[in-house]
């Protein structure tokens, strides 16, 4: 049974959701958020994708799959690392710096947000990976 | 307020002890969840109560922040936790499938072909 | 010296190689590489002899372990050479026969493996110098021997033998252990002449006798005396060979041996002789008693082997020369007409298919060869002149009297002594004349005739030996002075004759054989000694009991605790964390519980943890599943709301969404899970449980208070405070400890997530394939 | 450029992993790189070994940050020994696992989720936070819980249901230790919180041992002592074989190690502490033993010996004497190699027979003698007999009780030891004797065998070079009662 | 004066949450409970706004955009659910 309402404010209110998740993701060295939670907000946008549409139509319009998803985090997050390795850094080192943009002004780029993508895309796949797989396992 | 933290900690654990020693699988895994929140509530006690700021840095001289570090570690805790209780109530589910029940009990000959 | 490594680890060697050779030479032939390894051992222990019968011993070491006194040292005396040459002597003939005894489907090449590892072991118990070296050795024979006793082990008796001469004999290897260690630490070496000298420090050490009584329950285990004797007649399930060798002749006195080689460090105090005497005088008396009343001819020889290791036990315990001598003559003696004697039967099992003295009769018209070796083994072992046994025996029967001397109520040991001769006398004369004379005997499994030359060679033999040294017994005098000099570390010089004049010895043994002839003769005696058990509760029935109970009990014990009720697990775990903490709290509880300004909060505070508390005893409280999912849903809004006023927006955003997708996955769980059926509680459960609640949630409030009370005053965190900034380049501290200070800690974390989620999906479509693949099969 | 040593046994499996993961379709490459991974661990942990043996303790901060801020990885000689016996283990059991593992779990990630647990198992070796050893258990358990349910038959799912239940809940008790250790010394990195330890004063002392006794019953359950273990023998002999042998073989292992390092280095020789270990490992001793001789299942027994010899492992800790520590370290080793092996060897029984109880079996050495011979020196060293691996770790204890005059223990470790014979003479006896013309499954038992000789092979090793063998792990030992090494190298004193 | 409306607002807010809890507790049908879930969560979206005012920070806004855009999602989980239909097709 599918309800209208759902679906029209689905629609309309599923792009602010994931657009709020990026902002979260890129802020959150500042401000709250961060990759975790900008992760955890992306999925449970998806997740209203799921409540209001079948897992068919989903698939259709979003054909990723999971597992290579999280092996795609994981591998960004680990990858940082072995950078700073390769590099002569201990394991996992960070560092940023600021940059002078014309237009935008200064801004701060940190390794850290490349991490942060990893924690990002990992926690979606799973995040995803479990509620589709027992949404599906029915 | 440290007082009221410390009543609501005991209240979650025991409530979450209540409920594992129930037998159904479903009521364990609640009650494992509020034994979660209770070590999170715990962890933040013991970074202090009430200390100042959210530690999100003023660039201000003089301004005193509550602890992050708790917060660091709970923030870990609370994904591992879920990562943990969505594995264990897919298990849940699972089980229920295998034996047609929600019991926790193991039966009898569960591993004795 | 290179010979000794060469005598001991050659069968070894051999042993390990038997595999491979038996694929070049095959099965058939496997045996001869068991007689070159026995012979080249034997070759070995030749050499030796001039150590072993000369007065200066050959003592060489190679270091092995020495925080543990391990040194893989060996020691040639007299003692160690005597028993070396009747082990690797005994083996060549053991090995020659059993080339004709085994016979298929039995897998050759495994006995001879077996039979060669023993033989290695054996070796080196009785030439290491070092106690636990001798140990180790030990530990193997009783290894060796438990898979040759489990050699037939399709069959029950077998096994069952095999297990009982296992486990018996190790409770004494285990004691043996834990004395060796004891004494090793008081006096800091293993080595046995060195011990020697430590004599006296050790007589006079506090744990004398604990230590004494551990290796002794070593030695009495693994020679069967009483009440250990009862693994040996099962181990008598063994192939013949393996009974002949092992046990009769060498391993079995392995106990006495350890007590010989003890015996200077041990033997000058009371408790020696009170327990070492006595018990080799109760297992004589009594093994002589149960040979009488069996009918299987192994059984008798092998209760007829326990009660002669306590005899020999006996003497050695009296702790005096002639003991010792006696001792060292009547092994020799011993082994030669036991081995043999072991052998014949079985000869007459091989060739007629029974053991059962009752069935046999009559075969010294079939088998005349065989009755003549087991008329000398018989008398040998009655102690009739002109055979050794009978030497022995009296140099026993002497030491015997000698120790009225000593103390007047030791009387009994010569007085018992007597009666387990008389005993001896009966059933050695059982065996020869109830199986070779009277009536032939009909309906046998298989027609009797005399065996091929091959089995006659190797109890030939030892008959030969038999005869000769009991008319001229000088011959073993260099052995036995050799190894009496070793016993005692005193110099021994004593000449062998078979006359020695009218001495008390001479009258107890004349003694001996009239009552045993008396005996033997009137029938209504021996039905008297038959009809009726001593005991109903003998050793055997007790470990017959205790096998299958201790099992049982466990299975017992087990399952009350692990009743597979996960609900009581957690109550072991919550009892412990309580027990302990809050003893460690009770115990040191002088310190603050209280907190100051514990209960300063707004108003609105308490009503949100009003809230809070509602929220959370609601999700035990509800009986709908729904409801009890809203109720956690509400409990993580409130937990948010406390971070909020904590002062912490990550955690409260990070709790929020995590609370979301809980309650999400926690209503597509119900929506699979089938509606609950209400288990009724009964009241007592209820109280139970809410017991075990308020008792831990009041334990962990408590807790948490006390360690508040006691908060750090600084710690790490002002550190990332003061960098985050100039370091890490982020305001947000949380965040940048997260991806920055602790980004292992994140790392672990998604880690954590990436499997929990490759898990699920693993777990919901493996389920799936299976739920297919079922379906299809119906 | 600096010295990655340390990390390499947490990076090694981290990266296989993630490569395994994107060569999900491909068994293949999948199979050759978990055994490609163990044999670079095994090769970086020797190292590891000679670089801390001639430097001293190597200490490693992640990220580049100093102690006690950041997360600290510090390799000393426990940890090499244990690193050593994680990456042998997994070495055997991936050679094992290359012809044991089905091709469904196989599909399903079965490669990825071993080398994760690998990660999981060497970063609880060489942390030196505790929180981040919180991480690591939860990495190890995590993938532990997925492989026991791995493959979804009925009884894995219902053995790991309760496996998931406890440790989920231990883990939170786990966080409350943590959580109070915070609150009381205000820092995590545990040679910081040694000194912390150090200086606090009497009252605080008091709550500290309290607190470490929590975390007691956490690395207990974790670690299946008596009375916490009772939802082992249920878990862990449901999985592949392969995997239950890991389980055994360093899991439990974790347990031990966490309880070494926390009563060496953050709480050290409290009479209270040590006695309440000692009793708890002479309990553990007796009962697991006597559970494992009421069984006839051929894994529970096993894992029921696990239990008990845990317990042997713990007393040496609870000596606290070098000679004690250095005995458990022994027996540490030993039991991994034996265990593991023996668990292997129920696995080719198993598929042999068709059967996991052994009353079921029988004649096995009619057709394997050289199987059934692995088998043998594998049951006799676990029973202690001489001249085996288990031998010598017993002698060790013996000889650390007797200088200690604990002769009560010394007695327990030999009846402990009597009855482990007795069940190993049991399996022995029904499952390897009996029937003269058994009837077999078709095995290629050859193909299976290797990682049981490797593993054997090195328990022999370590009885016939006993006396280096102990040498080394007295040196750990004595590292592990000065504590001041510890943290000076990690704080830089 | 602000602080003082504050505070009351504050614990009328707490005090509506915990009689929220009574309408999850009483029911007495499962849309109620639900009702009473989503409730809490708008009670708490106001808490947080309120305590900022309070505290003067704007920290804590972000999780008060989060709560107003996302806490529906659980209602609509349940939601379903109560309609028996699939809770994902």
């Amino acid at each position: 049974m599918i309800s209208l309402i759902l679906h029209r404010v689905t629609r309309v209110i599923i792009h602010i959701l994931l657009i709020f998740s990026i902002f979260l993701l890129l802020k959150g060295h500042n401000e709250p958020g961060g990759g975790f939670i900008a992760g955890l907000m992306a999925s449970v946008s998806i997740v209203l994708v799921y409540l209001t549409y079948d897992i068919e139509t989903v698939k259709r319009f979003m054909p990723i799959s999971y597992p290579a998803m999280i092996a795609l985090g994981l591998f960004f997050a680990t990858g940082m690392g072995l950078g700073g390795v390769v590099l002569g850094y201990p394991f996992l080192t960070q560092t940023f710096d600021y940059f002078q943009i014309p237009l935008v002004g200064e801004i701060e780029l940190a390794t850290a947000l490349i991490f942060d993508i990893g924690v990002f895309l990992t926690v979606v796949g799973a995040t995803l990976l479990i509620i589709s797989s027992i949404g599906e396992g029915s | 307020m440290i007082g009221l933290l410390a009543i609501i900690i005991g209240f979650l654990v025991g409530t979450g002890t209540y409920l594992i020693l129930k037998k159904t699988a479903f009521k364990v895994a609640l009650g494992l969840v509020l034994y979660g929140q209770a070590a999170n509530l715990l962890i933040i006690t013991m970074g202090g109560v009430k200390l100042g700021e959210p530690p999100i840095i003023l660039r201000e001289a003089g301004i005193s922040y509550s602890d992050p570090l708790v917060q660091a570690l709970i923030l870990t805790a609370i994904v591992i936790g879920f990562g943990v209780t969505s594995y264990l109530l897919v298990l849940v589910y699972r089980a229920y499938q295998a034996h047609d029940s929600d019991s926790v009990d193991l039966f009898e000959e569960v591993d004795d072909k | 010296m290179f010979s000794v490594l060469w005598v001991v680890f050659i069968p070894f060697i051999f042993a390990a190689l038997t595999p491979l050779i038996q694929k070049f030479i095959g099965e058939d032939r496997i045996g001869l590489w068991g007689v070159i390894a026995a012979l080249l051992s034997f070759g070995g222990v030749l050499s030796l002899a001039g150590y072993g019968l000369g007065d200066e011993p050959l003592y060489v070491i190679y270091e092995w372990a020495p925080t543990f006194g391990l040194t893989l040292g060996f020691y040639i005396d007299g003692l160690s050479w005597l028993f070396a040459f009747l082990i690797s002597g005994i083996g060549v003939l053991i090995n020659l026969y059993a080339y004709w005894y085994l016979h298929k489907p039995d897998p050759f090449g495994r006995f001879f493996a077996y039979l060669l590892f023993f033989m290695g072991s054996m070796l080196g118990l009785v030439l290491s110098s070092n106690l636990i070296i001798l140990i180790i050795f030990w530990e193997l024979t009783t290894i060796s021997s438990f898979l040759l006793i489990g050699y037939w082990s399709h069959t029950e008796r077998a096994r069952y033998g095999a297990v009982k001469s296992i486990l018996v004999t190790s409770v004494g290897g285990l004691a043996m252990i834990g004395g060796a260690v004891i004494l090793t630490v008081i006096t800091g070496t293993a080595e046995f002449p060195e011990l020697i000298k430590k004599a006296a420090f050790i007589q006079e050490h506090a744990l004398f006798f604990p230590i004494l009584l551990l290796l002794m329950l070593g030695a009495f285990s693994k020679s069967a005396q009483s009440p250990f004797h009862i693994w040996l007649p099962d181990a008598m399930e063994a192939p013949t060979p393996v009974s002949a060798f092992l046990h009769s002749s060498t391993m079995v006195k392995a106990g006495v041996f350890l007590i010989a080689r003890v015996h200077p460090i041990f033997s000058g105090r009371e408790e020696w002789i009170l327990l070492i005497a006595s018990i080799g005088l109760i297992t004589m008396v009594l093994g002589a008693y149960y040979a009488l009343r069996k009918v299987d001819l192994k059984a008798i020889l092998a209760y007829s082997t326990v009660s002669q290791l306590g005899l020999m036990i006996m003497a050695l315990g009296f702790a005096d020369v002639l003991g010792a001598k006696a001792t060292a003559f009547h092994i020799m003696n011993h082994a030669a007409f036991k081995g043999m004697l072991f052998l014949v039967v079985g000869i007459i099992d091989h060739e007629t298919g029974t053991r059962d003295i009752s069935r046999l009769s009559g075969l010294r018209f079939t088998m005349p060869k065989t009755a003549v070796l087991a008329f000398i083994g018989a008398f040998a072992s009655a102690g009739i002149p002109l055979f050794n046994g009978f030497l022995s025996k009296e140099l026993i029967f002497e030491a015997a009297y000698d120790q009225i001397g000593v103390a007047s109520w030791m009387a009994v040991f010569p007085v018992f002594a007597v009666v387990g001769s008389i005993l001896t006398f009966t059933y050695s004369m059982k065996i020869f004349f109830r199986v070779f004379y009277g009536e032939e005997a009909k309906e046998l499994p298989k027609h009797p005739h005399d065996p091929p030359f091959g089995m006659l060679f190797s109890p030939g033999l030892l008959a030969a030996v038999t005869v000769i040294v009991g008319i001229l017994p000088f011959i073993a005098e260099r052995f036995v002075n050799a190894a009496t000099a070793a016993i005692t570390q005193q110099p021994a010089d004593f000449y062998l004759t078979i006359w020695h004049g009218f001495t008390p010895a001479l009258w107890m043994s004349v003694v001996t054989v009239a009552i045993g002839i008396v005996l033997y003769s009137r029938k209504a005696l021996l039905e008297v000694l038959h009809s009726k058990p001593p005991f109903g509760l003998t050793v055997n029935a007790m470990y017959d009991w205790w096998y299958p109970n201790i099992m049982l009990g466990a299975e017992k014990l087990i399952g009350v605790f692990q009743s597979q009720k996960i609900r009581f697990y957690f109550m072991y775990i919550l009892g412990m964390v309580v027990v302990l903490c809050g003893w460690v709290l009770i115990r040191d509880g002088h310190f603050r519980f209280i907190p100051h300004d514990l209960m300063h909060a707004e108003t609105y505070e308490y009503l949100g943890a009003l809230a809070f508390i509602l929220a959370t005893i609601g999700v035990a409280l509800f009986r709908s599943r729904l409801a009890k999912v809203i109720s956690l849903g509400v409990v993580g809004y409130m937990l948010c709301a406390t971070f909020i006023v904590l002062r912490a927006p990550d955690l409260a955003l990070t709790q929020l969404l995590v609370d979301i997708v809980t309650v999400i996955l926690f209503v597509l769980v119900i929506y699979f899970l089938p509606q609950l059926k209400e288990v009724k509680e009964s009241l007592s459960v209820k109280i139970r449980d809410l017991a075990v609640a308020g008792l831990t949630g009041a334990f962990v409030t408590v807790f948490v208070l006390a360690v508040y009370a006691h908060r750090h005053t600084t710690s790490v965190a002002e550190y990332f405070l003061d960098n985050a900034y100039e370091l890490a380049g982020g305001t947000n501290v949380v965040n940048v400890i997260l991806v920055d200070f602790r980004t292992f800690d994140t790392l672990g974390e998604i880690i954590v997530l990436a499997i929990a989620g490759l898990g699920v999906y693993a777990l919901v479509r493996m389920g799936v394939a299976h739920k297919k693949k079922k379906d299809s099969s119906i | 450029m600096i010295n990655n040593l340390a990390v390499y046994p947490i990076l090694i499996p981290l990266v296989a992993a993630i490569i395994q993961l994107f060569f999900a379709k491909n068994t293949f490459v999948q199979r050759v790189l978990s055994v490609v991974s163990s044999a670079l661990i095994l090769i970086a942990v020797v190292f590891l070994y000679i670089d801390v043996r001639t430097n001293g303790i190597q200490v490693y901060w992640m990220s580049d940050w100093v102690a006690p801020f950041g997360i600290t990885i510090v390799a000393d000689l426990l940890a090499c020994f244990m690193l050593f016996l994680s990456a042998l283990a997994s070495l055997a059991m991936s050679a094992y696992a290359m012809v044991d593992i089905d091709a469904n779990r196989e599909k399903y990630f079965h490669f990825p989720l071993f080398q994760l647990l690998l990660m999981g198992i060497n970063g609880a070796f060489l942390t030196g936070d505790i929180f981040n050893l919180f991480v690591m258990y939860e990495v190890m358990l995590m993938a532990s819980y997925v492989l026991l349910a791995h493959g979804s038959e009925a009884r894995q799912l219902r053995g790991s249901l309760h496996y998931v239940m406890i440790n989920l809940f231990a883990s939170t008790f786990f966080l409350f230790g943590i959580g109070l250790i915070y609150g009381i010394t205000g820092t995590l990195n545990m040679a910081d919180i040694a000194v912390a330890v150090q200086n606090a004063d009497p009252d605080t002392q008091g709550l500290l041992t309290a607190v470490s006794m929590m975390l007691f019953v956490v690395f207990g359950v974790k670690t299946a002592l008596v009375p916490l273990f009772f939802w082992m023998p249920d878990a862990y002999p449901q999985p592949p074989v392969a995997t239950a042998a890991m389980f055994a073989a360093i899991m439990t292992k974790v347990g031990v190690y966490s309880i070494t390092r926390t009563f060496t280095l953050m709480f050290p020789g409290d009479e209270f502490t040590l006695t309440v270990i000692k009793i708890v490992a002479v309990a553990s001793m007796l009962i697991g033993v006597l559970g494992a001789i009421a069984q006839t299942n051929f894994r529970r027994l096993l894992a029921f010996h696990s239990v008990s010899q845990v317990g042997f492992m713990v007393l040496g800790v609870g000596f606290f004497s070098p000679m004690g520590l250095a005995g458990s370290i022994y027996f540490v080793m030993h039991h991994s190699m034996i265990k593991s092996s023996l668990f292997l060897c129920s696995g080719i029984a198993e598929r042999l027979t068709g059967n996991r109880d052994i009353k079921k079996m029988g004649g096995i050495i009619e057709k394997h003698p050289f199987y059934s011979a692995l088998f043998l020196i594998a049951a006799f060293s676990l029973a202690g007999l001489p001249p085996f691996s288990g031998f010598f770790g017993k002698l060790i204890l013996l000889f650390a009780g007797a200088e200690l005059n604990e002769y009560i223990f010394l007695a327990a470790i030999l009846v402990g030891g009597f009855l482990t014979l007795f069940s190993m003479v049991k399996i022995w006896q029904m499952a390897y004797w009996g029937k003269r013309e058994p009837e077999f499954n078709k095995v290629k038992v050859g193909s299976f065998i290797w990682g049981i000789i490797i593993l054997v092979g090195m328990s022999m090793v370590l009885a016939i070079f006993v006396q280096p063998v102990y040498d080394m792990v007295l040196e750990a030992a004595e590292q592990l009662l000065d504590p001041s090494q510890y943290i000076n190298a990690v704080l830089r004193k | 004066m602000i602080e003082y409306l504050a505070l009351i607002i504050l614990i009328i807010i707490s005090l509506s949450i915990a009689l929220c809890m009574i309408r999850v507790y009483k029911g007495p049908s499962t849309p109620d409970r639900v009702m009473a879930l989503d409730t809490i969560a708008v009670n708490v979206l106001a808490f947080i706004v309120i305590l900022s005012i309070v505290l003067g920070t704007e920290m804590f806004f972000d999780a008060v955009l989060v709560i107003a855009v996302i806490a529906f999602v659980g209602t609509v989980a349940i939601s379903k659910y109560l309609m028996k239909g699939d809770i994902i097709e």
